[in-house]
């Protein structure tokens, strides 16, 4: 098998799913790359959930201000027409589903679209922030990963083995090898990864795909 | 003359004792209360229950306290880092308890807290082992768990600008839990960048009116 | 039996009951009138649950401002070191028990310190406004009223048999005969207006009356 | 182009509808929307529920709507004037409905409404007629009543400033229910008195972020 999508290129294929106008939150990891990836042209309002609408680029070298970070305590900018607002507002928006998406990092997804990203239970300690308000709070829930863990293990699984961020709340999912929508029926094969089959993608799956009579190869 | 400025941090904090349930603003190292939780730490106060959003991380911060052993309990969202911290350590040695919050929920908790809510049912949690032992509820075919209020003897909080009277503005994501720990707290103390004249600040935009403050000491620009 | 106290002086005698440092709500009728017999040199920050924290004196003729007006809708201005914030904040402000005190209007008041002030039932509609919030809100409750109805009726009763809007909740009652505080054991009566008797009280009352053994004059 | 903003009034309430529910903003005379209820009278939508504080007198504001018999129920707070208004006697001849709630639940149910809170407890209204049929809880040694959310098809609000991204600032009390309004409603339409270059306004004092806001209307300053 060839060897699938980079990181930045699951970033790029992420963010395909932006239309000008959203209001997007973008979780820690793969999510943060899909920042730098907005199309050309297009107004997109990035969510901060400790307290920004309208994060903007990383200032220059040396324009950092210790005030001005993101969830992952980068420094950021804020665009012209940005808010700002207290953890507790920035949740009460996140929780009344104003947020048209979130783009969230994942341990496991599940066939019926259960996310578990915040406890990998050998730690013995795991951390939430916003992830279980996002998952139901985002109208869409898009989550970026690595199709299987470094061993090899498939992360899309029948069931997830790790303790769940929330249940039935993964709307697509994208990885390294594949675009996969979680339907009322269970999980649909979009698109694979350049020189990536579909029976390649179900090996490395834990859960049964339905191949969509649409398939096609990711584009970024 | 109303006035609620305090000469130091060591002075605001002077009547905070052992076993005392303190909340401390911040997220990550924007918005820490640096200077009070100092002056805590040179104070020596133990089997403190600390809220917070992390749990402190490279020697600042709730780190401070945690490497001081002197908290008992953290309620918290983010407590473990990419690296493991003092506090992680702690935990899995059973030295200190968790209580384990998603983000939103303690921030509804705290605001709930200073509002008079008696509690409040949420979706976040449902169906993950944080829901579990709390009362499930289905309110018009959406499944909510129940929430309680979370309430402090001590808010520590850092701001940017404040009055005499306690009113305060915050700056950029320095904000975060400040507003709400403020309202929360049997006592609130804020430390600030800079202190103005009553009236300075734009009525329209004070974020946290000065009934909420009960001490403020000016400590400047943190370094 | 001589007057009793005017409206004046009964706001004025509720006034005494402020200190330094105090926020305070006023209510609507005699509680409005609180505004302007706060004593001199005492800071007092007056709150009014449409969204101001430091009310101010009415504005000099011809400096009114629509966007600035009381809770009963008249023209007000903002001390310095006011805020303003939206009525949800307002009222967060008001049921977390952060008022040291509301001063209130009442149709009557039991002897257990119950109040009934939104709804003569005759009328068949009433207007609730923020007072079964601040009721229970504010640390302390303070009704000024008149001592009995236009017909004569007392409104310090043994029970309400208008709709309440608390219930236990009254805290002293200052009327235009007497201040009366509302204690564990009932109703005791601290001070009567000039030239009235402590019978003279009891007998325009609805329920029973303990005479505090340090029973004074009113002085405005 | 990022662009919420509508050329009129007219405009920018043209599909609501009879039966629409719809929060109107304003508190007394201060800070209702006009302009956009002047087009809602002319657009002569019936059965509309609305929630308001009041239900507006002195043929102002939601006062024109009752006039007309455009409206089928209220829910508000202070219907009843010191003297009888339309709204009073329609209610009294059993024409018009009304759900009469306590201030505070009624901005913290807006609040509810618009943050996924399912519901909460307080203790307004405990021991009194309002909280009749409503389910009664003590926690903590404290007796509560559950309060439900509320959400309307529509809410019009009343601004000071506004950009074409929906942001607002509000002006002295105009405040009032504006900025909790604006986040319970399918569709928010907010009426400025001037419209600003996004930019303009300064992002830690903007009331209400322009996410809340799906349509803007310049409409200048009252007469």
């Amino acid at each position: 098998m060839k060897g699938g999508l980079t990181r930045q290129e699951v970033a790029k294929r992420a963010a395909q799913e932006l239309r000008g106008g959203m209001y997007v939150n973008l979780g820690m990891g793969i999510p943060t790359l899909v920042t730098r990836c907005v199309p050309a042209g297009l107004t997109v309002f990035l969510q901060s959930e400790h307290g920004i609408l309208g994060l903007g680029p990383p200032p220059p070298p040396g324009g950092e201000d210790p005030d001005f970070v993101d969830a992952s305590r980068m420094p950021v900018t804020v665009i012209p027409g940005a808010s700002l607002f207290s953890s507790a507002e920035s949740f009460a928006m996140i929780r009344g589903r104003h947020l048209d998406m979130t783009i969230l990092g994942a341990y496991q997804v599940s066939a019926r679209g259960d996310l578990a990203n915040w406890m990998i239970p050998e730690r013995g300690v795991g951390s939430i922030g916003g992830a279980m308000d996002l998952v139901y709070g985002a109208r869409r829930v898009v989550v970026t990963m690595e199709h299987v863990t470094k061993d090899g293990k498939p992360r899309v699984v029948e069931r997830c083995s790790y303790p769940l961020t929330g249940r039935e709340c993964v709307d697509l999912i994208v990885t390294d090898l594949a675009v996969i929508e979680v339907g009322s029926d269970g999980l649909v094969l979009k698109e694979v990864a350049p020189g990536v089959t579909p029976q390649e993608v179900q090996a490395e799956t834990g859960a049964k795909l339905t191949v969509s009579p649409e398939l096609r190869e990711i584009r970024v | 003359m109303v006035n609620k400025c305090y000469p130091s941090a060591d002075a605001a904090v002077r009547d905070i004792g052992d076993g005392a349930t303190i909340m401390f603003g911040g997220f990550g190292f924007c918005g820490i209360p640096e200077r009070l939780i100092d002056a805590l730490a040179r104070r020596g106060v133990k089997n403190l229950t600390g809220m917070s959003n992390n749990c402190g991380l490279g020697g600042r911060g709730v780190d401070i306290l945690v490497r001081n052993r002197q908290i008992r309990k953290m309620v918290a969202t983010f407590p473990a880092q990419r690296e493991p911290t003092p506090f992680e350590e702690q935990y899995l040695a059973g030295q200190v308890e968790l209580e384990l919050v998603p983000q939103g929920t303690f921030a509804e908790r705290i605001r709930a807290g200073g509002a008079g809510v008696g509690g409040f049912y949420t979706r976040t949690g449902v169906g993950t082992p944080l829901a579990e032992g709390k009362e499930r509820r289905v309110i018009a075919g959406v499944e909510y768990v129940l929430e309680l209020p979370l309430r402090a003897d001590f808010a520590l909080i850092h701001a940017y600008r404040g009055d005499r009277y306690g009113n305060l503005i915050y700056r950029g994501t320095a904000r975060n839990f400040g507003p709400e720990m403020a309202t929360a707290a049997d006592v609130t103390i804020a430390e600030v960048e800079e202190l103005v004249e009553v009236g300075e600040l734009n009525p329209e935009a004070v974020i946290t009116p000065g009934i909420y403050v009960d001490r403020i000491v000016a400590v400047g620009k943190a370094s």
